[in-house]
């Protein structure tokens, strides 16, 4: 973007503008098409939501407003803007305000480390991912804000609960990423999504195999597991069923949200999704190879850069294009699953959710960052690094290499999940067995 | 920053953030806000330790790496902290720290 | 784990998952239920009463409107009590009629009943859409018969008010072939299900013993173990010529009444299966022809019951010789189900109680009446 | 550029000092853990005007997303009657203030000023990602790391024990109907499930006495 | 309730008397036992929740077709409500209407107080007409209000109905802002015969069948008194005469018998406008009353179109019809105000035509020529 606000001020129009200028009408730019794709973003996702889920349920979904109702999230919008907006007497006016501010502002900041195609990406923080979760940990405050200042007990019940549920499973989505920093090396998004060309094995492992913008990580057992781990704790983290706990509105109706109307209610249901489609990227991104696929990697090779000057500036557009294109394939696809899964299951119970996370995400995730070492010892170090065990040089050798760190973290994956699995069980089943003692009383009746 | 900034500044911005802090810490009456009295001081002890890294010795991490250490013990005290207020309050059903004189004769 | 101050909660009467205005005064110690105090009559409005100013046949539709879900079980019951009252008979084909009618409205009742309960568990209305799904058609044949889906008033005394139409049982059979898919569907989707093993096994358990002490029946008994079935206990109409079991749990749990109540489908299903072969191909037997619509029984009194889909639903009615009842009152199985509610949710989290309730099958206006 | 960077530095410093200000002195307890997270966002931003991007980051996730949530948790958890005539300040609060105003005045300015401080003299971009700051850790301050995630863990357990209540106690507060029945079974021997003398076969296919229509009457 | 020993209290040391029922669990069942239900567990862990996923997804698959076949349980099975309907069956019954002969425009009821009597929330009610000159009643009524706010559809008043008068309409898309608008009086509840023919054909063969028999029966036993609404007679000899024919040769023709009953019921038409209130149609909301006379001059059109040309019957009925909802032919409006024109002179020259039926009556006629005019421009 610099480079474009730069060539049409200075070279087009010859202001001379000074550089600070340029970054500053650059950043603007990039800042204002992410505000305008944000809200956007959450118009359709309610709409493809409501459509998905009804097609799940034999139904149709709206269809009313504009073509195969497409204009209904509008109407919606402008339904909740008109809406009066209700105070209650006894809230706290000012923290009631604030709340929602503060909860849908952190999760716009989010967008700014998302790398959406080649080089399209708004800032490369190299703490990109940690950006991402730091700022994610604003809006508990918010919602804490909220549930306190409405003055409601299940608005400050259902603030519990998304604080309790939100805090504790950031680890496990931390933990869970961690794999990848220690596979790319980096925290930056952009770096760890040019880490995962190649070709259902990636680049950086196995430098020789054809670059095709398939060498997820997902396609390792590291990465299956820390996908699952991750998309788990993620749901969690969006209040998703079925952990969508805080506003379960059979239990505390709307949680931290019951005494908001109008506009401040459709603040929270902005950040709500902005965090889901957030979330949903961020998976396509560390998982499944962000902007990468078939075809991007030959764009780019093809596209204007300082290492290729003699490339066409339209394959950068067409780079770009197909990178965002691939990004939010796979970000909806990733949000019709939780769309299926909020259509499938019921919601676990609080408790059932601190002992899901504690007991069997949080050790689950740290086993998978001991078979990222392993992964990253085995493909990566040879003697210098003391571990000369497997001493294979050049290309076969780097593919036998990925070939034993597959095997062997896939065998401690699997064992680690069907021990956790089995232990949890064994502990749920106690647990049933000392509730139903009473129960047990009840003989089973003899047929006849 | 270090060319417009002294660093005379940020250390009486610390200083007069702990003594805030000081003051919460010793005249608050809840339990909790002691608390945060003490997180201010420690707030302020970390900007110290991020001044001098920035503008004594840039090139090592010594400094961040104190910072990080701090963060963590506040934490934990932190966690203990709230621990001890909500066992306080178990107990004697209230969070003022004055009302809780068990030990006076 | 942390000990916080004991709070009240309301739970209603406006509420998303109390199913109608019903009132839960909660006691809770963090998530914990402490006490739960069930307040229900804001529905109240005067059925009984009503019905002793009403003449006999004036209070069938009535009935309609007092378990919403199951107006033909309502019918069916009331006008067995009338039936016994006046000595009225009741040609074979209406017998028929009323028992297919009364069995597919159990069916429609154990769907919708599934899918609240899980839908309080926080599904977000899948299952209920599918049961609603098998319900609409059921319902498009009530509305065949009858003229109406839910609010049928279809009985009469001494039969139907009409014979079933010829289109009926060519659509029954359809709707037959749907209905084992549909369960089979649900059990896949649910029954194994992890999360809904956590929220319902071992949540709500009404041991046997106490199920009885409190008068509970239907599902919820069944459920806690124990064999009692109207149908079974004491054949009314024609229920001894039809094999079917009766599904039993063995905890007492949530799950054992979710379990109990898919159960309950199939076996209904089997019934209607047998109705179809012995239907007695009578034209205009659908009503017995001397049986008079402006009954004046004889003084004295009858009780007649039925297995509802919810439970035991009686009919106690006492004549004074007279157009009207001198006294009409209803055995309302729901009312008698809400009782150990208190009870049953005590010891267990804030989210459970939904559960217990869903499971529980109640419907407000047979509560209140 | 200076006065850009000295106006940011002034604009940080008031927020910084004014939310403390507010912390130490406002009434409600809430709000004054909200005022606390808009004083450590200051200092966020404070950190990032020298350069310490990765301590911004870490400031927010670590005190606004865990500690201040945890302190405002901890308020919600004591739930504390608000009276409006209790004071939030001890008696002498008055000489704490003096107390520390001297210290601030007399001790800590003072020092700050006349000491020489060495200052770098290359105002060069220092950086400090992530990644010096993991060799760091692994190899100069491993000890100190390891010590650091002892204190943790010792706090996360100590914090545990501290809040944790009696779990038998509070079992026996509340009971689940199975549980008490299953207790009252344990006190005295449990009723025979079969009755003493057989009922005759005839009448039992009536297994249980149903529960008399006038039975619901009461209830009502 | 013996639920004081189970309170939340575990202070429990008197005997629990809640406990000690004996339970028998099994009970002889006949024909079929009692089976336990199978709690079973899950085979793998997250097995079962993928397993219910796909259910979901399957779901979402299939639904993009309609279901229609009720032997299948996915598909879309809602029907998008305005443009589509489902086919209502003859049963259904929404709210009671009045009939009224399409050719003559009597009306069928005799204020009977059979359906008032019966109703259970008690929202019918009806006046009986009087004769004018002599005062006594006569076998009409002169107003009849439905509380359709409080109706419940029961359809008592339809089946009680022993001259076939009241039925249940099928229309059922009332709602409204103008809640007194709910009070329907007679002039809102009347329609067509043919209307309600037209929605529930074989209950309409049903009734006229039994119609038929028992006017058989009385023409046996009592050939001259009024056994059935006078206003069915036409109705129900025009639809039996070759029945009739076929099966009694030998009986005596039917307008014989029935001619007194006429001449009675014809009679009866002048008294009962007389004392109706003139403009009830006012009440109803406009686009209500203008759906009615279209229906009803759809009616008369089609049957004089069927009459005159059956080759064009359908598109000059359609064009009647269009003719007749455009606001340039206000028959709705034409029929109170020739009502209030002639009604208030009450009971005036008797061969004049003074009430509200003759001049609808009249306005019929007036429609039909003025279609068969249009129809003959057409040709």
């Amino acid at each position: 973007m610099y480079d474009v606000v730069d060539f049409l001020l200075n070279t087009q129009l010859g202001l001379n503008s000074p550089d600070w200028v340029v970054m500053l009408i650059s950043h603007l730019v990039v800042v204002g098409m992410l505000f305008a794709v944000a809200p956007l973003q959450v118009l359709f996702l309610t709409y493809y939501e409501r459509r998905a889920i009804a097609r799940m349920q034999d139904r149709v979904g709206p269809n009313r407003v504009g073509y195969e109702g497409l204009l209904q999230p509008v109407a919606d919008g402008v339904k909740m803007f008109t809406k009066e907006d209700i105070v209650p007497d006894s809230a706290d006016k000012i923290v009631h305000l604030l709340a929602p501010i503060v909860a849908a502002a952190p999760v716009l900041y989010m967008f700014a480390v998302l790398p959406w195609g080649p080089n399209m990406i708004a800032v490369d923080l190299p703490t990109g991912l940690l950006f991402f979760f730091a700022i994610s940990s604003i809006s508990t405050v918010g919602l804490l804000m909220a549930g306190w200042a409405s003055n409601n007990k299940f608005a400050l019940l259902g603030a519990m609960r998304a604080v309790a549920q939100v805090v504790s499973y950031e680890i496990p989505a931390l933990l869970s990423l961690l794999f990848a920093v220690m596979f790319a090396g980096s925290m930056s998004l952009m770096a760890i999504v040019e880490a995962q060309g190649g070709l259902f094995i990636s680049t950086t492992d196995v430098p020789s195999v054809p670059d095709l913008g398939l060498g997820w990580f997902v396609f390792t057992p590291v990465g299956f597991l820390a996908f699952v781990c991750f998309f788990i704790a993620a749901l969690a983290e969006g209040e998703r069923t079925p952990f969508d706990i805080p506003e379960a509105d059979s239990e505390i109706v709307a949680g931290y949200m019951t005494e908001y109307s109008g506009m401040k209610f459709a603040m929270f249901y902005l950040a709500q999704y902005i965090l889901n489609f957030l979330l949903c990227a961020i998976t396509a991104t560390i998982f499944f190879g962000g902007w990468q696929g078939p075809g991007v990697a030959w764009l780019v090779s093809q596209s204007l850069s300082a290492d290729n000057p003699a490339g066409n500036p339209v394959y950068n557009v067409l780079a770009g294009m197909l990178g965002t294109f691939y990004l939010l394939a796979k970000t909806y696809m990733f949000f019709f699953v939780m769309v299926a899964l909020r259509g499938a299951f019921p919601r676990l119970r609080i408790d059932q959710l601190m002992n899901f996370g504690w007991k069997f995400l949080i050790p689950l995730t740290m086993i998978n960052i001991l078979s990222a070492a392993l992964w990253i010892a085995i493909t990566r170090w040879g003697t210098a690094q003391g571990f000369g065990i497997i001493e294979f040089a050049g290309e076969p050798g780097n593919l036998v290499r990925w070939v034993i760190a597959f095997a062997v973290t896939l065998v401690i994956n699997v064992a680690a999940y069907w021990f956790l699995a089995r232990l949890n069980v064994q502990d749920h089943a106690a647990r049933q067995a000392a509730l139903t003692a009473g129960g047990l009383a009840v003989s089973p009746p003899r047929s006849a | 920053m270090i060319s417009a900034v002294p660093l005379e500044w940020v250390l009486i911005l610390a200083s007069g953030l702990f003594c805030v802090g000081l003051f919460g810490a010793l005249s608050r009456r809840h339990a909790v806000s002691m608390l945060m009295g003490i997180e201010l001081m420690l707030n302020a002890v970390n900007i110290n330790l991020v001044a001098f890294w920035r503008y004594t010795q840039p090139d090592e991490v010594g400094g961040m790496i104190f910072a990080l250490f701090v963060i963590v013990v506040a934490a934990a005290e932190a966690a203990v902290g709230l621990a001890m207020a909500i066992a306080i309050y178990r107990t004697w059903q209230t969070v003022n720290v004055d009302s809780v004189d068990s030990l006076r004769g | 784990m942390i000990t916080t101050d004991e709070l009240q909660i309301n739970i209603g009467p406006q509420h998303p998952s109390t199913h109608g205005v019903f009132r839960m005064l909660l006691t809770v110690d963090g998530e914990t239920v402490v006490h739960l105090e069930p307040v229900f009559g804001y529905l109240h409005r005067n059925h009984e009463q009503l019905a002793e100013v009403n003449t006999y046949l004036q209070n069938m539709p009535y009935t309609d409107r007092l378990d919403y879900f199951n107006s033909m079980a309502n019918n069916h019951a009331y006008a067995l009590a009338v039936e016994k009252l006046a000595g009225i008979e009741v040609p074979e084909r209406a017998e028929y009629i009323r028992v297919l009618m009364v069995e597919l409205t159990r069916i429609l009742n154990h769907a919708g009943a599934l899918g609240f309960m899980i839908n309080d568990m926080g599904a977000w209305q899948t299952p209920l859409a599918f049961g609603i799904r098998e319900r609409e058609k059921i319902l498009d044949l009530f509305e065949l018969v009858s003229g109406a889906r839910m609010m049928c008033n279809y009985f009469r005394f001494g039969g139907v008010v009409r014979d079933i139409p010829d289109e009926f049982i060519p659509r029954m059979k359809k709707l037959m072939i749907a209905m084992p898919a549909y369960m089979d569907e649900l059990e896949r989707l649910l029954r194994e299900n992890e999360i809904l093993l956590a929220r319902s096994e071992g949540i709500g358990i009404l041991p046997r013993e106490v199920a009885v002490s409190y008068g509970v029946t239907g599902p919820v008994l069944r459920g806690s173990g124990i064999a009692y079935d109207i149908r079974k206990a004491e054949p009314y109409s024609i229920y001894d010529r039809f094999d079917f079991d009766v599904p039993v749990g063995s905890v007492g749990d949530v799950y054992d009444r979710f379990l109990v109540r898919i159960e309950e489908m199939r076996q209904s299903r089997r019934i209607l299966e047998q109705i179809i072969e012995q239907l007695p191909d009578a034209s205009g037997g659908h009503i017995n022809p001397k049986a008079r619509q402006n009954v004046r029984p004889p003084v004295g009194d009858a009780y007649a019951r039925v297995e509802s889909p919810k439970g035991e639903l009686g009919f106690y009615l006492v004549s004074d010789g007279g157009t009207k009842p001198y006294r009409y009152k209803v055995r309302a199985p729901s009312f008698i189900n809400l009782t150990p509610l208190g009870d049953m949710c005590r010891g267990y989290k804030v989210a459970d109680i939904v559960v217990i309730l869903g499971s529980i099958d109640i419907v407000m206006g047979e509560v209140d009446r | 550029m200076d006065l850009v960077v000295q106006i940011m530095f002034g604009v940080t410093g008031l927020l910084i000092l004014g939310a403390a200000f507010m912390v130490v002195s406002v009434r409600n307890i809430i709000h004054a853990a909200l005022w606390l997270i808009t004083c450590f966002f200051g200092i966020a931003m404070l950190y990032l005007l020298l350069q310490a991007e990765f301590l911004a980051i870490v400031q927010i996730l670590l005190y606004i997303g865990a500690v201040a949530v945890l302190v405002l948790f901890a308020v919600m958890l004591t739930r504390q009657i608000d009276d409006p005539d209790e004071p939030v300040l001890f008696q002498r609060w008055r000489s704490t203030l003096l107390i520390t105003a001297i210290l601030f005045a007399a001790v800590l300015v003072p020092t700050i000023y006349n000491h020489n401080w060495l200052i770098f003299a290359d105002p060069q971009p220092a950086f400090a990602g992530p990644r010096e700051l993991g060799f760091a850790f692994m190899n100069a301050y491993l000890l100190p790391f390891q010590i650091a995630a002892v204190l943790l863990l010792a706090a996360l357990v100590g914090a545990i024990i501290i809040a944790m209540e009696d779990q038998e106690q509070r079992r026996v507060r509340v009971l689940t109907l199975a549980e008490e029945v299953a207790l009252r079974g344990e006190r005295e021997p449990s009723p025979p499930t079969r009755p003493a003398n057989p009922q005759p076969a005839s009448s039992s296919s009536n297994p249980t006495p149903p529960p008399a229509p006038e039975q619901a009457g009461e209830g009502a | 309730m013996s639920n004081d020993t189970l309170t939340h209290s575990v202070t429990f040391t008197e005997a629990p008397a809640a406990l000690t029922v004996v339970v028998d669990p099994t009970p002889q069942i006949a024909r079929g036992s009692a089976v336990i239900v199978e709690r079973r567990r899950p085979k793998a862990a997250g097995w079962s929740l993928l397993q219910g996923l796909g259910v979901v997804v399957d779901h979402w698959r299939k639904s993009f077709r309609k279901l229609d076949d009720p032997t299948q349980i996915a598909g879309t099975f809602t029907t998008e409500y305005p443009e589509e309907r489902l086919p209502l069956p003859e049963a259904y019954r929404n709210m009671p209407i009045l009939l009224f002969d399409d050719a003559t425009g009597h009306e069928l009821c005799t204020s009977c107080f059979q359906c008032q009597r019966i109703c259970p929330p008690q929202v019918i009610h009806m006046t009986q007409a009087k004769d004018p000159e002599t005062g006594k009643p006569v076998p009409a009524v002169s107003e009849f209000i439905i509380e359709y706010d409080a109706c419940m559809s029961c359809g008592f008043c339809a089946e009680v109905c022993p001259f076939d008068a009241i039925k249940m309409d099928h229309d059922f898309e009332l709602s409204t802002a103008n809640h007194p608008s709910l009070t329907v009086h007679k002039a809102g509840l009347l329609r067509p015969v043919s209307y309600y023919q037209s929605i529930a054909p074989t209950f309409w063969a049903e009734a006229e069948a039994s119609a038929y028999k028992k006017l058989e029966a009385n023409k046996k036993r009592r050939p001259a008194s009024i056994g059935i609404a006078p206003q069915m007679i036409e109705q129900v000899k025009a639809a039996h005469e070759l029945r009739d024919d076929q099966q009694e040769a030998d009986s005596p023709p039917a307008p014989v018998a029935i001619a007194p009953a006429l001449d009675a019921g014809r009679a009866a038409t002048p008294a009962t406008a007389s004392a109706a209130p003139a403009a009830s149609d006012g009440d109803l909301p406009t686009d209500k009353a203008a759906r009615l006379a279209a229906i009803r001059a759809r009616n008369e059109a089609k049957k004089a179109a069927e009459q005159a040309a059956p080759a064009q019957a359908q598109p000059a009925a359609e064009g009647a019809a269009t003719a007749l909802t455009t606001p340039d032919a206000p028959l709705t409006d034409a029929l109170p105000a020739a009502s209030e024109r002639t009604a208030p002179p009450a009971p005036a020259t008797p061969d004049a035509p003074l009430d509200e039926k003759a001049a609808r009556l009249a306005a019929i006629r007036a429609r039909n020529a003025a279609k068969k005019a249009a129809q003959a421009e057409e040709e």
